[in-house]
């Protein structure tokens, strides 16, 4: 075995690092108006080709560029926004979607929607989940009904995070409801500003920014269908693999243990010893790191499994599982070991760090929810992991 | 042994399951961040008399013990009144058996006043962080080895924090002694020990509503076409939850009781309440948010007010290790230091 | 609220404090057979009227004696009986065996087993489970056939602990296939001595001897059967209600808690500090006696309840997964902390405290299985306490 | 990068699959205890060349790196085969570093004798509780500042231990230095690194197979008319200890690709492999015996076998937490004792 990345990559690494020294400044972390994505950074990596980099190479159109990065380097490149805390939630679902356009697309698609998503002109937004479905997205309700060759939408979309920052959203729609419920979606790409779209800010406790969209009456032409009529779960669990170029998650708890070593190291106790000397605080500290090494070792087996161009479905679900579970248990610890400092927030002048392990603290508990619960996750893990039977669930 | 509620305190539990549910519903508790406090519900639950109800009647009080106490801080604690209930009625407590002249005492508990405790010694002058402190105008707090009363305007302004509760530093200037010596760190120890088991009380119900929160959606909430709260996993989630919570409940009871009996190992119960009981809300919280997926997460739904609040409660008094190590001095003898 | 026994209980526990201390020596403590049950300590309880004092005084005939005990003393007891670490698995079943029979069944049976039982003179031993039902113990196979005024018995039950020190088992049989499992059931009081019936050994890893009992055509007159045919399962729900005033288990921590603060304030560690100074074991230590306080206030709960009348099936459900898994998870934190001494074994010369925390360990997982498994126990307690539908299992 | 088995690795495998299923089975694994050795076993092994495989081939060994010789560890593992391969293979490796002359480390490495290293230093003249220490010649230890060999027969009883595992305390009487000063330690360092690594793939390759019990028997075992396996907690109780356990095995893997490549976190990696494997392990193996029911803590499933031996695994070189806090030595620099 051998775990180093090859010497291209690692020199990649080094390209990425001297960016992000230049260009994450504190203004770049501050997300408190809780958009996780910040343009001149998204836009300066556009320019670098690191959003066309991660799409496959087979995939690009001569005209775009890029796709001249290998999934090595792409790993390299998450890995080192993840433990420099960069929001960089744009990213993930622009190269996402832009490769779903590029592989199941149509030309306009190709060229008005994956264009601009990898010149990092334009951002996208999922719209997939439901006020009535969120595990069971299957179960969406949201109407497409055909109308010559427009379709007219209504319905209701949640957690569409980012779609307030959009130009297009990827909408999960049911065109058939007499069939079973898998069987009677279509995906489309819908362009924010159309007529009867609004949408509504959701704030949540980590300060993040997430939407609820609405669609009354959106008529749009069949060129913004992707995928085929009644073909809407092909498309998504097509849209799966494309995760792997772009998987983040891996690493949340690093940024956090850097705080909280910062934190220990310059804080003492109500005897005047530093926190750093406390032998229950160490022993907590080496628990964190541990598993942040553990998580390591998940990220870079997918990303070498990816790299050979294996799927990686459970593997990808069980670092995602172990990587957020251990994450707010890690916030649990760190903020715990402050005391009441802990609780102070950014605003408040003496918030330790500017409150960033309060932020952390708050934003933990999300990760265990977004992109499949914990609990849908266990059940995967269980069923193509374990080789259970579906569970009596 | 007598483990029910008695049918005084039944009454009483009927008044203020009354009271805070018409007075402190979700929206009043929202209104009031990011200060924690609510001035106008403050003044309604003074007009009931909890505030002072467990002070002897001859110093204009309630005379009821702390277990009587204890049935209005469930309440508050369910519903997360914001009002500084606890630290009030300890302060003032502290200061009576402090013997503060009747006149002061009578003067903080009969007006619109609030007094607060401070969990930590002052440092340099300054009580830090001190619970209630953004609205409390009287503060009492140990400084050096004695016991002081510092009487200054209220800041009513909190630093920005998670719990949303109205803590601030609060300088000491021309602070009075109550106690010295060995009475102060007695005194002092006491009511911190109240202090614990009352925020124990309301840890716990906090613990409980923010559960049955979570049991409400999941009853409701369908997905794959059945409830969510049909799901084993779901089921045993909020099954583990609530048999901490019942022992949680357990404990503080316990330690209530153990005050009002001058029991000996009442304030080790009471710092064991506290620590136990803070720590099954939190987990009762951390079920409840999780089982209601997103949903926890947004600022609608009440699941996160409760799962910041009792963070709150848990860090009040200074970090869950610091508070282990001075209940293993308490329960195993300081550090010897020595070898066998 | 009060959680201060009445006087007349506290002064019945310094009776049982001097009991135990005149009479508990390490030979009686020494399980090492493999039998929690001491023939000279339970005969001396018998004869004290204590096995008697359990039962519930309307049940107990005049001759028998006894009964003169309430609740709240009996919780006493066996309170001290774990705080001591006694071995009084014998005491639980001979109570509880003997009130089901002073309940439900006829003469003979009172005057055969209720009898020499509370006089300590004789032992019982559940016969519920099979080796194909063990949670679900109402889908017993063990056949009772009925010949005449007769019944014929074969099958095999497993986890008959104490069977070859009983006299005897009392057997869930089934007695109709044709009807839903819990409706073909009767129950038999069966002398062990009786032609037909083998008792195998079931050694355990924590050291303890159950029994696997096979009956070959175990021929027993009706006079043995207690309750209605085909009733069993009554029999079963009524004989629970029994174990109200002899709960045992809520305290298995206690002695384990115990031995390891004597290990740490005797045992130093590499740098010659002893382990009871060191922080990280203090908070251990302490975590596992607030756990054990929690326990305490269970305990009382359930007991005062008892004592009032009411029934308290889901409390006494939820005191038994508090205390069995957090015994466990001491175990472990206990075992750990001390490094590899702690694995040596009563009968090694250097084993710290003769084995008995290594015992501890290995004895406490049967604990979140025995007498409903940890997840039995979950399913109650979301049915009959947060009112949940039954699950989806 | 290269995450998969070469296809040498893979060979080799497949020859010690074949081996350890055939010739360390349950019964042999029983009838070993309570020693935990059987030198028929010992003997066929060492006709294989695995003890020695990750010697040079210079002095008689294999040739073979720590990963090779991990393939094999991986399956005794996964059958708890009653042999210290681990403590001979690391302390020939340590032998041959500290230089040890060629003709002994021949007789060693050669004959049926066996070598183990003490994970402790030695106290007062004698090492405790060293691993295979019951049945080992040789024994290589730290004593005082110098890394010495000391050579005396094995007294081939070890006090009675739940892990079933050979160890015992070794007199060092007339033992022989090897290295000194901070050479023995960079040493000793390397070889206890060496030992966390392959104990951690050990560890990993037990969790992995109890817990493969566990979902055997769930498939298997049915009770209110479904397969247990079919139960939702049931599944993500296992989930949860596989998640665990594939994480676990990529750290061990990556511990020993950092010891054979040199790279600088080698050691750092190898005792956080330890910890999480073993850990990882006990999880493992707690929840394929809860899962069991009462047949998990009975002696004739293998379930408890597995259960006893990875905690051995994980106390072996001393408390848990006395390798966290030397883990935060190392990661966080040593207690400054210093406040800010």
């Amino acid at each position: 075995m051998d775990f180093a990345f090859p010497p291209h990559a690692e020199a990649f690494r080094t390209e990425v690092r001297e960016f992000l020294a230049a260009n994450i400044t504190p203004e770049t972390l501050d997300v408190s108006d809780g958009t996780i994505h910040d343009w001149d950074l998204h836009q300066k990596m556009a320019a670098k080709g690191w959003l066309s980099g991660a799409v496959p190479e087979e995939l690009i159109p001569p005209d775009l560029g890029g796709g001249d990065r290998d999934l090595l380097e792409m790993a390299v490149l998450i890995e080192e926004l993840q433990l420099a805390g960069a929001p960089a939630d744009g990213l993930g679902v622009a190269v996402c979607v832009a490769s779903m356009v590029l592989e199941l697309g149509n030309d306009f698609l190709k060229e008005t929607v994956a264009g601009p998503l990898l010149r990092g002109e334009v951002l996208a937004s999922f719209g997939y989940s439901e006020p009535e479905s969120g595990s069971d997205v299957a179960a969406a309700q949201t109407k497409a009904a055909r109308d010559g060759d427009h379709w007219v939408i209504n319905g209701q979309k949640m957690w569409t995070t980012l779609a307030h920052e959009a130009a297009f959203v990827i909408l999960l729609t049911r065109t058939n409801a007499e069939v079973p419920k898998h069987k009677g979606l279509t995906m489309f790409l819908v362009p924010l500003d159309a007529p009867g779209i609004e949408i509504q800010p959701v704030w949540t406790m980590g300060t993040e920014r997430s939407n609820a969209t609405f669609y009354d009456d959106v008529r749009i032409g069949d060129e913004w269908r992707i995928g085929e009529v009644d073909g809407g779960w092909a498309v998504m669990k097509a849209a799966l693999k494309y995760e792997r170029g772009i998987a983040g998650g891996q690493f949340p708890s690093a940024p956090l243990l850097d705080a909280a070593i910062t934190y220990c190291r310059t804080t003492t106790d109500a005897d005047g010893r530093l926190l750093i000397d406390d032998p229950t605080v160490r022993e907590q500290l080496v628990r964190a790191r541990i598993d942040i090494e553990v998580c390591r070792g998940f990220a870079y087996k997918t990303a070498w499994m990816a790299a050979q161009g294996d799927f990686f479905g459970v593997e990808g679900s069980m670092t995602k599982l172990f990587a957020s579970e251990s994450y707010k248990q890690h916030a649990h610890w760190i903020l715990d070991l402050m005391g009441p400092e802990g609780l102070l927030q950014h605003g408040a002048d003496a918030a330790p760090l500017g409150g960033s392990i309060e932020e952390h603290w708050r934003h933990a508990p999300v990760t265990t929810i977004y992109g499949g619960t914990s609990q849908i996750t266990r059940n995967l893990v269980a069923e193509q992991h374990l080789g259970l039977p579906r569970a009596r669930r | 042994m007598q483990l029910a509620l008695t049918p005084d305190e039944r009454a009483v539990q009927d008044v203020f399951v009354a009271f805070f549910t018409n007075e402190s519903p979700p929206e009043i508790v929202r209104a009031a961040e990011p200060l924690g406090f609510d001035a106008e519900l403050w003044a309604k639950l003074a007009a009931t008399g909890a505030p002072s109800m467990a002070l002897p009647e001859s110093v204009g009080g309630g005379g009821a013990d702390l277990a009587a106490l204890a049935v209005v801080v469930e309440e508050a604690g369910r519903t997360l009144a914001p009002v500084p209930l606890i630290e009030h009625a300890i302060a003032l407590r502290l200061a009576h058996a402090a013997d503060l002249d009747a006149t002061t005492l009578a003067a903080i508990a009969s007006s619109n006043r609030i007094a607060a405790i401070a969990l930590r010694p002052a440092v340099g002058g300054t009580a830090g962080l001190v619970p209630a402190g953004a609205v409390a105008d009287v503060i009492l707090v140990l400084d050096g080895t004695d016991l002081v009363l510092a009487e200054v305007p209220a800041p009513a302004h909190a630093p920005a924090n998670t719990a949303a509760a109205p803590l601030a530093d609060r300088p000491l200037g021309g602070a009075k002694v109550l106690a010295t010596g060995a009475k102060a760190a007695r005194l002092i120890a006491r009511a911190r020990a109240e202090w614990f088991a009352l925020t124990a009380t309301e840890a716990a119900a906090m613990g409980r509503q923010v559960l049955q929160l979570g049991v409400d959606y999941v009853m409701e909430r369908t997905q794959f076409g059945v409830p969510v709260g049909s799901f084993q996993a779901v089921q045993h989630g909020l099954a583990d939850a609530s048999v901490r919570i019942e022992g949680a409940t357990l404990l503080a009871q316990r330690a209530v009781w153990a005050l009002d009996a001058d029991r000996p190992e009442a304030n080790e119960l009471a710092a064991m309440a506290h620590l136990f009981c803070c720590d099954a809300a939190q987990q009762a919280a951390a079920a409840s948010m999780q089982f209601h997926g997103g949903y926890g997460y947004a600022e609608e739904y009440d699941v996160q007010l409760y799962y910041r609040r009792v963070k709150g409660r848990m860090l009040l008094p200074g970090s869950p290790g610091s508070q282990y190590q001075a209940l293993a001095d308490d329960l195993l003898g300081p550090v010897s230091g020595g070898a066998s």
